[in-house]
């Protein structure tokens, strides 16, 4: 129930604003900003709370929502899930920070994101597939107001192909949701759209499992975004105004991957296992791809935009070494990306809100004007290039270790990535900050003000907490993550197994693993 | 004694020349004229069947249709007849304000 | 007293953080203390934790300072652990004393600069990166220092940020350095998969008994660090930062691209020299790559005129030699030039580091000469720095390459004593060269200003680093035994057991059902040919007093001559052009890489978004298709019924 | 001589029938007695529409069939009726003050609304083909009248024209088909066809199927599926605009509903004979009504385009055959109709005397200068493409899952994709009304019946939306 109210303040909040007439704007912002804090501290009291030593779903609760169908209002969270629930939360905030000095129409602004919010925290606490659906899909329509109403001048394509792009997806993933529902109706006799239960009881012949997966996988490697489903991003986050393209960042893209880790794998863990090569050759083009395509940007936000290409490659291929280091690796990688690249993202607007310009070219010799900003730039673009002792190297560091148990030659390209992204990111670094200011505009530069070192300050903290003491985050995700694995254990589906009642031995022998753990952990 | 077959034939011809005419025709009351050949084509074949079933449905039916076929000239009729007023013709083609 | 080794690294490093966020409101002069503080205390508390290893009981090698679980993942799990050890100590000694030193001059050097405080915010933050990189008891941990003090010395070339040369210099400096730490990464992972553990005690005690002598496994790891270490410490084919990190304050050329950070390398294959004992080929890579990144270096010193230039090869070059060392097995020869190596070239460069501050930042050795009379104390520490490097008896250089020189053909091969020889030969040559050129001579800087002597604080560090450089050597002499304290000293690090190699390949290889090779890279015993040495000393200082005689004739007896001689001469303007490596490497990758790219991009937009936007208009197209036919007309919309009435007659007959 | 056996007539089961015919002739003599002010007419309606709904509970053990079959009350049935009771209580809700706007001052509108609903209730609950008959062109007559009833406007004079003309024509085709089809069964009465064709007593195949087809014609026109669907826009544009979205919703259930009966009940067993043709109109229906609306510029006429689509995917409820494909259609409607007079009824409010204002440009900047209409307008437009968590996502969902239950895969993925490309013009007004700047000034017409209408609708889309769960009781 708490875990409702958390996810459902945002809305209320929305709601509430709708009252304040909208000529008070400083009302409305500091409304907005209040709800969002007390929801941000409400999920860390979640934190607080959670148990590490299960993979239970936790602060779980169950209603029946429409019983004719089976479909129940299912909510829960766990490892995996956790500290993406906690990020949305954090970033909301931040985002409303963010955008204080927003122009026109700022009730309808702020309405958007609280709403936003709602929707993108549902998306990670939904455990029936209807549920899931309904969020997923609700999310879209306020960013696809956020992009279009406040965003840059192409901003009615780009909102549109956001919208339009992301539907393709999830519609085909519809089908496959409800095409599992009798799947499982079938098996079980029981009409239900419970993702525990459907996890449990779901038995498909590898094929089926093939063409279930590709559904779902459309829907998510669309979201993350993939190889070659990438295009919508640079468009959406060049256009967007930079809260969204913070939110974009932060949180929308990890919906992508959080698809693959709550779906993809344990519905369809053979498949998943047969997939893993097509996954990490398209994770492997798009790092070095968007690696290079980020080298010759000219726009700092497009750069930003394909180097998030690049990262979240990082994300899948750790996914998709469908072991522990791979897993937390990614889970770790999902926050570091959300941090630096929210960070990024922020920074530029910094620049962007005092130039009205973001091209690199326009720039230069910055930091003798803005000595701050060139501090905390610096950092978040070394912690973005994966800096040791910085958030980003851990995340990669576990991926390739990971996908190196896996297959040599895929964690050897995927640190090709690693080089590629120092050539970027300091080209980029050095043509912006150093050097001599060709423009006399940047004279005019002034240094961040209060309201921006507030923001900037968590991010550079968090920066170096992940980077120098991880376990916090690790620990977390411990227990949901070798459940996971046990589950997409090839030794589950060897020949012959398919077909039979394996799922549920599949989770026997996962609950037998984690009790004796549990035990350990008492001992 | 004359087979169903006739009848049947004898109709689909009628009801096949309704269709032509509402297709090639273009004023306005001549096309309904076609209609209502249509319709009767339709009772044809039904009384037909009807007494080679011997039952009574057909006949029933067919009654009905020209129940209907009356209410729909009288409507039809007078849809022209308002039309007329805003637009004195009756020529199917001069009406397209309204296209694509 | 072990205890306070946690302390090291982490004083230099607040230091870092105070001048950083402080520094403008503390004032230069509270920077400097707290700037110089730090490093000095880390030195001393170095002392007393050496002080505390040497009351361990006997027979105890290694002491391990755990802080807490870094990377708790299953069962892959990364302390935050110290190891202090005998060559951990050594490294932590030079790189805190010289560190030091070096700071105390920097003060002097640095003083006029406006952003002071930035500079020592980048130096300290070096120093404790480097001494977590010594330090470390892990493989990540090290990865930690080593892309740390990269990333320092990334911030230290690219100072004088507002230089275009130095921020290119300082990008350079850094992706090609990623560049190795790729390869590195590489290495660690391999490790990882092998030995399910990257702790250096884990490694490399299971190492004997997991790798198999001369395997593929043992060499691909091998190989992997030492590209790293290449990329670290300059060595062909990654030596190409190097020279350009020069754009750098000269203090931050002497601590970090000569003495310290460039040395990692050479550290941390003196680390693995377990791994590498036991692939026979990736030691005589290491070996041939050392000789000719030796000799190509110096050969490229020979034509410079850029003083710090001339430093920056000869550093490669030396580097080279320690790597020879190595390749060839002689890790104590190897660390033992390391050290004394830290010395002489600290000492030339801040040497230069003053001529240049007092020649009003002229870094052109031809606008020089005669400046011994203006420097009298630059120009004798420089002298005997000069002389160690060239390898003259009895200053330290002598003694450490004359050893590795000795290894090399004994345990080696002629051809490595070749290049080593040509190397010293060139050496010698070339820094009397500088030498020539700087101090004697009639001057060819215009007389109308004076150069000047810098203050104390820099004249006191070069009379500190010429004196280590003098008697540095005194740490391993050779030929008597018992005298050499350094192999001792680090005999526990470098002791390989055979023994178990040996058993452990030879009954796998047998398994296998490979024929077993001879070990004769394990077995053979260094031998101690007193009279051979003794020889070859001879020889070596022969080779370096003719380079110094070459130099005196060609620029204090006839200056005319190099001209005369070499002028035009094809060879010298290769050698003058650094044989153009940069031109090709910046043709052929770099230029293709970024236009490339570009293609990339444009395809991105055209192709597979054009896919996408390609099915949006693909519909519009349709849509448009379609409209005509409602064209309003009853006949039309009649005549499609019966079209599809028609269609769908067929469909279902 | 043989005399036909006189049926008991079943009043309870006629009840909803009797009363609101008995209302609408009430209506008719009320309005010689009225003034000018039709008002008073439009109540009464909606209290007969009321009264009729609820008096076809009638029955307590359900289903019950009368009149030798020709004549059933089953939940389909009452479920439809309700459908039509709150479609056409809210058309007429619209009417009052629009006629009065455009000058209708014909006290028959509201009766002929009745008339209408009368052969909406006998379609959906006839299981005799004459029955069937006699509904649709019930509902169509009134239909005829209702497009052309501004008789001074030449644009509703052509709708009506163009309707009637079709209409006819078509009900021509429909009659043809049910002619055949009883000759080649010998029953008229869709249970006894469906046993016949059981066990194969079909007289001869080929009159059969020719029937089936005719009769797939003359219902796909009614329901405007492609290619029987060209009047629509034409008729929807010229029609008065309480009128169309009256013809979007109602009518076209009721004729589904008698589709649904007479093809997947009563012809089920020919099925694989139309299966294949069914589904190509279904798919043709959703492309070109998709591809129609992306073009308009006209709000009405975008909005009949999209309807042609929405008879898409409805007809893949009918090619699913199944139980859960007749309650989805029911539900669907129940959805389509609240989304569809919203969406109407903000057309209605934004216009005003002497112009319509229906050109899409001119809802630019609507979001901020009347933030409620918008959003309502949003929310609708939305639920129409289906997304949650609004009533057609749930429509939506009903009908796929009814096609995939029995496996049909592709139909749905075809569908699926549609809706995306329907997302795109319905996104298209939500950019106009949210990210353009404003070009005209707004002179809406708020008048409280216009307001309820969007009031009910957006509840009622909502409730759908979220909480669906007791109308899919009732529905199935």
């Amino acid at each position: 129930m708490f875990l409702t109210f958390v996810t459902f303040l945002p809305l209320l909040g929305a709601f509430a604003l709708a009252f304040i007439p909208k000529e008070n704007e400083g009302t409305i912002k500091q409304a907005a900003l209040g709800v969002a804090l007390v929801d941000f501290v409400l999920s860390l009291g979640l934190w607080m709370g959670f148990d590490n030593s299960t993979h239970a779903m936790q602060f779980e609760f169950s209603t029946s929502w429409i019983g004719a169908w089976g479909v129940n209002y299912h909510v829960g969270i766990d490892g995996i899930s956790l500290l993406l629930y906690v990020m949305t939360t954090f970033l909301t905030a931040f985002s409303i920070l963010v955008s204080w000095n927003v122009k026109k129409h700022v009730k309808e602004y702020m309405m958007a994101m609280l709403a936003l919010g709602t929707g993108m925290l549902g998306v990670f606490i939904a455990l029936d597939l209807f549920l899931f659906y309904v969020f997923w899909e609700f999310q879209l329509v306020p960013m696809y107001i956020i992009i279009g109403v406040w965003g840059g001048p192409r901003r009615i394509y780009a909102a549109v192909k956001f919208f339009l792009y992301t539907a393709v997806g999830s519609l085909l993933m519809l089908v496959a949701i409800i095409w599992i529902y009798f799947v499982v109706e079938d098996a079980t006799g029981v009409f239900t759209t419970d993702l525990i239960f459907i996890t449990k009881h779901l038995d498909v012949d590898l094929g089926t499992q093939k063409w279930l997966w590709m559904a779902f996988f459309l829907a998510f490697a669309i979201k993350v975004p993939m190889f070659p489903f990438h295009t919508w991003l640079p468009d959406a986050h060049v256009e967007a105004p930079t809260a969204g393209s913070v939110i974009l960042a932060g949180v929308l893209l990890k919906m992508g991957t959080y698809g693959f880790l709550r779906f993809n794998l344990p519905l369809f863990p053979h498949a998943s296992y047969e997939f893993i090569p097509f996954i990490a050759t398209l994770s492997v083009i798009g790092i070095v791809y968007g690696a290079l395509v980020a080298m010759v940007q000219e726009d700092l936000k497009k750069l930003v935009a394909y180097s998030s290409v690049s990262h979240l490659g990082f994300v899948m291929l750790g996914i998709f070494a469908l072991n522990e280091y791979g897993l937390q690796g990614a889970l770790l990688q999902n926050l570091n990306h959300g941090i630096s690249t929210g960070a990024l993202f922020f920074l530029v607007g910094v620049i962007y809100d005092r130039r009205h310009t973001r091209l690199i070219k326009e720039f230069g010799g910055v930091t003798n004007y803005m000595p701050k900003f060139a501090i905390c730039f610096m950092i978040v673009t070394l912690s973005s290039i994966g800096l040791p002792g910085m958030n980003g190297f851990i995340g990669e560091f576990l991926i390739l270790l990971g996908m190196f148990q896996v297959n040599k030659m895929y964690a050897a390209g995927a640190a090709l990535g690693v080089i590629l992204a120092a050539c970027y990111m300091l080209w980029m670094f050095q043509r912006v900050m150093f050097m001599q200011s060709n423009n006399p505009e940047n004279e005019k530069l002034t240094d961040l003000d209060l309201r921006e070192k507030i923001l900037i300050a968590p991010m550079i903290v968090l920066i170096f907490w992940i980077g120098l003491y991880p376990k916090p985050f690790l620990k977390t995700f411990d227990a949901s993550v070798s459940h996971l694995v046990t589950i997409v254990s090839p030794d589950n589906f060897r020949p012959g197994k398919i077909g039979g009642s394996h799922a549920s031995t599949k989770i026997d022998k996962a609950l037998k693993k984690i009790e004796k753990q549990t035990h350990k952990k008492s001992h | 004694m004359v087979e169903l077959e006739y009848y049947l034939i004898l109709s689909g011809i009628l009801f096949s020349i309704g269709v032509l005419g509402v297709l090639v025709r273009r004023n306005a009351i001549v096309v309904f004229m076609c209609v209502e050949i249509m319709l009767n084509a339709v009772n044809i074949s039904l009384i037909a069947f009807d007494r080679y079933n011997n039952q009574h449905d057909g006949q029933v039916f067919s009654f009905m249709v020209m129940c209907v076929a009356a209410a729909e000239v009288s409507v039809g009729l007078a849809i022209v007849i308002s039309m007329y007023r805003n637009k004195p013709t009756i020529n199917l083609d001069e009406f397209n304000l309204m296209k694509w | 007293m072990l205890q306070l080794a946690w302390l090291i690294p982490l004083i230099p490093i607040l230091g870092s953080i105070v001048c950083g966020l402080y520094g403008l409101k503390l004032g230069k002069d509270k920077v400097a203390k707290i700037a110089c503080g730090g490093p000095i205390l880390s030195f001393l508390l170095t002392l007393i934790v050496l002080l505390g290893f040497l009351l361990l009981p006997e027979g105890v090698h290694v002491w391990e300072q755990v802080l807490f679980n870094w990377i708790p993942v299953a069962d892959f799990v990364v302390q935050w652990g110290y190891q202090i050890d005998p060559l951990s100590l050594v490294m932590m000694l030079v790189v805190s004393g010289v560190g030091s030193v070096i700071h105390v001059y920097a003060v002097g050097y640095m003083y006029e600069e406006y952003s002071f405080y930035r500079f020592f915010c980048y130096f300290n933050l070096f120093l404790g990166a480097m001494l977590i990189l010594v330090m470390g008891n892990n493989f990540l941990l090290m990865f930690i220092g080593w892309e740390g003090v990269g990333c320092c010395s990334y911030f230290l070339i690219g100072y004088y940020y507002d230089k275009k040369s130095a921020c290119d210099a300082g990008t350079k400096a850094f992706v090609v350095n990623r560049v190795g730490d790729f390869a590195f990464i590489l290495g660690v992972l391999f490790i990882f998969n092998q030995f399910g553990s990257i702790d250096y005690t884990t490694v490399f005690s299971a190492a004997p008994t997991t790798l198999v002598y001369g395997s593929e496994t043992a060499t691909l790891i091998c190989i992997f660090l030492f590209i790293g270490a290449t990329g670290k410490s300059a060595q062909i084919p990654l030596y190409t930062w190097l020279p350009d990190a020069m754009e750098g304050p000269t203090p931050v050329s002497a601590l970090i691209h000569a003495a310290t950070m460039v040395t990692a390398g050479v550290y941390m294959v003196a680390r693995c020299n377990v791994l590498f004992a036991l692939s026979p080929l990736s030691m005589n890579i290491v070996a041939f790559v050392g000789g000719g990144t030796a000799v190509f270096a110096a050969t490229i010193g020979m034509a410079q005129n850029d003083i710090k230039r001339v430093l920056a090869y000869s550093t490669v070059s030396q580097i080279g030699y320690m790597f020879l060392a190595c390749g060839v097995g002689a890790y104590t020869a190897a660390i033992f030039h390391l050290i004394t190596h830290a010395f002489f070239k600290a000492c030339l460069f801040l040497g230069s580091g003053s001529v240049i501050h007092g020649m009003h930042h002229e870094q052109d050795m031809r606008k020089y000469g005669g400046l011994k009379d203006h420097f009298p104390i630059t120009h004798i520490t420089f002298l005997v720095s000069t002389l160690a490097i060239a390898g003259i008896f009895p200053l330290s250089g002598f003694f450490s390459k004359d050893e590795i020189l000795f290894h090399a053909l004994m345990d080696g091969n002629i051809i490595l004593w070749g290049m080593g020889a040509t190397g010293a030969f060139l050496t010698a040559f070339y820094m009397f060269r500088l030498v020539f050129m700087t101090f004697y001579g009639e001057a060819k800087y215009d007389l109308s200003f004076h150069p000047h002597e810098p203050s104390k604080i820099m004249t006191t560090p070069l009379v500190i680093l010429a004196g280590l450089a003098f008697f540095g050597g005194l740490l391993g002499i050779p030929i008597i035994h018992g005298w050499h304290v350094l192999h001792d000293w680090l005999e526990p690090v470098f002791h390989v057991d055979s023994q178990t190699i040996i058993d452990y390949s030879t009954q796998h290889m047998i398994a296998a059902g490979h024929h077993v090779p001879t070990f004769e890279a394990l077995t053979h015993e260094p031998s101690h040919n007193v009279p051979l040495e003794i020889s070859l000393m001879g020889v070596s200082l022969l080779i370096a007093i003719g380079g110094i005689t070459a130099a005196y004739f060609f620029y204090i007896k006839f200056p005319k001559l190099p001209d005369t001689v070499m002028g035009g001469q094809w060879g010298l303007e290769l050698v003058k052009n650094k044989y153009e490596v940069d031109e090709h490497i910046d043709e052929y990758i770099v230029q293709p890489t970024v236009e490339g790219s570009f293609y990339l991009w444009k395809g991105d937009a055209k192709v597979v978004d054009g896919a996408v936007n390609g099915a949006a208009a693909v519909i519009n197209w349709f849509s448009k298709l379609a409209r005509p036919y409602q064209s309003g007309f009853v006949r039309n919309y009649a005549l499609f019924m019966v079209v599809g009435f028609l269609a769908i007659l067929i469909m279902v007959y | 001589m043989n005399m036909i056996p006189a049926p008991e007539i079943d009043f309870v089961s006629l009840a909803p029938v009797l009363v609101l015919s008995v209302f609408a002739m009430g209506v008719l003599v009320l309005d010689l007695f009225i003034g000018k002010n039709k008002t008073i007419l439009a109540y009464i309606s909606i209290i007969g529409l009321f009264i009729s709904a609820m008096s076809s509970f009638g029955h307590a053990d359900l289903p019950v069939s009368s009149f030798n079959g020709a004549y059933v009350v089953d939940n389909v049935s009452i479920f439809f009726t309700f459908v039509f009771a709150i479609s056409s209580a809210l058309a007429i809700l619209l009417s009052i003050n629009y006629n009065e706007r455009v000058g209708i001052k014909i006290g028959e509108y509201y009766a002929l609304i009745l008339f209408c609903t009368v052969g909406m209730i006998v379609l959906c609950s006839s299981t005799d083909m004459i029955m069937i008959f006699l509904g649709i062109e019930i509902v169509s007559i009134s239909l005829y009248i209702l497009a052309g009833i501004r008789r001074t406007d030449q644009r509703s004079n052509e709708a009506a024209l163009k309707y009637f003309l079709l209409g006819a024509f078509a009900s021509g085709f429909l009659l043809y088909g049910m002619a055949l089809v009883y000759g080649a069964t010998g029953s008229t009465k869709l249970a006894e066809i469906s046993s016949t064709l059981v066990a194969g007593g079909v007289k001869s195949q080929a009159i059969l199927l020719g029937g089936v087809v005719l009769l797939m014609i003359g219902f796909g026109f009614k329901i405007a599926s492609v290619p029987f669907h060209m009047w629509a826009p034409d008729v929807y544009q010229g029609a008065p605009t309480p009128v169309t979205a009256f013809m979007a919703v109602g009518p076209k259930a009721a004729v589904l509903a008698a589709f649904f009966r007479v093809f997947a009940d009563g012809l089920h067993d020919v099925a694989a004979s139309w299966e294949t043709a069914l589904m190509a109109v279904a798919v043709l229906s959703m492309f070109v009504g998709n591809l129609g609306a992306i073009m308009q510029t006209n709000i009405k006429r975008l909005l009949a385009y999209s309807s042609v689509s929405h008879a898409g995917y409805l007809l893949v409820a009918i090619i699913a055959k199944n139980s859960l494909g007749a309650s989805s259609l029911g539900f669907y409607m129940l959805a389509y109709a609240f989304t569809t007079f919203g969406a109407f009824a903000i057309v209605i409010i934004l216009g005003r005397k002497g112009d319509e204002n229906l050109e899409i440009e001119n809802y630019s900047g609507l979001g901020y200068k009347h933030p409620l209409l918008a959003l309502s307008m949003a929310i609708f437009l939305l639920s129409l493409g289906g997304l949650p968590p609004f009533a057609g996502f749930v429509g939506k969902f009903y009908v796929f899952s009814a096609a995939l239950k029995e496996g049909y895969v592709m139909l749905v993925v075809i569908a699926v994709l549609n809706s995306v490309v329907s997302f795109y013009y319905y996104l298209k007004v939500i950019v106009y009304m949210y990210m353009t700047e404003q070009k005209v000034e707004f002179q809406p017409t708020f008048s409280p019946y216009a307001l309820l209408v969007v009031a009910i609708a957006v509840l009622g889309t909502i409730q759908l939306g979220i909480f669906p769960g007791p109308v899919i009781a009732l529905a199935q």
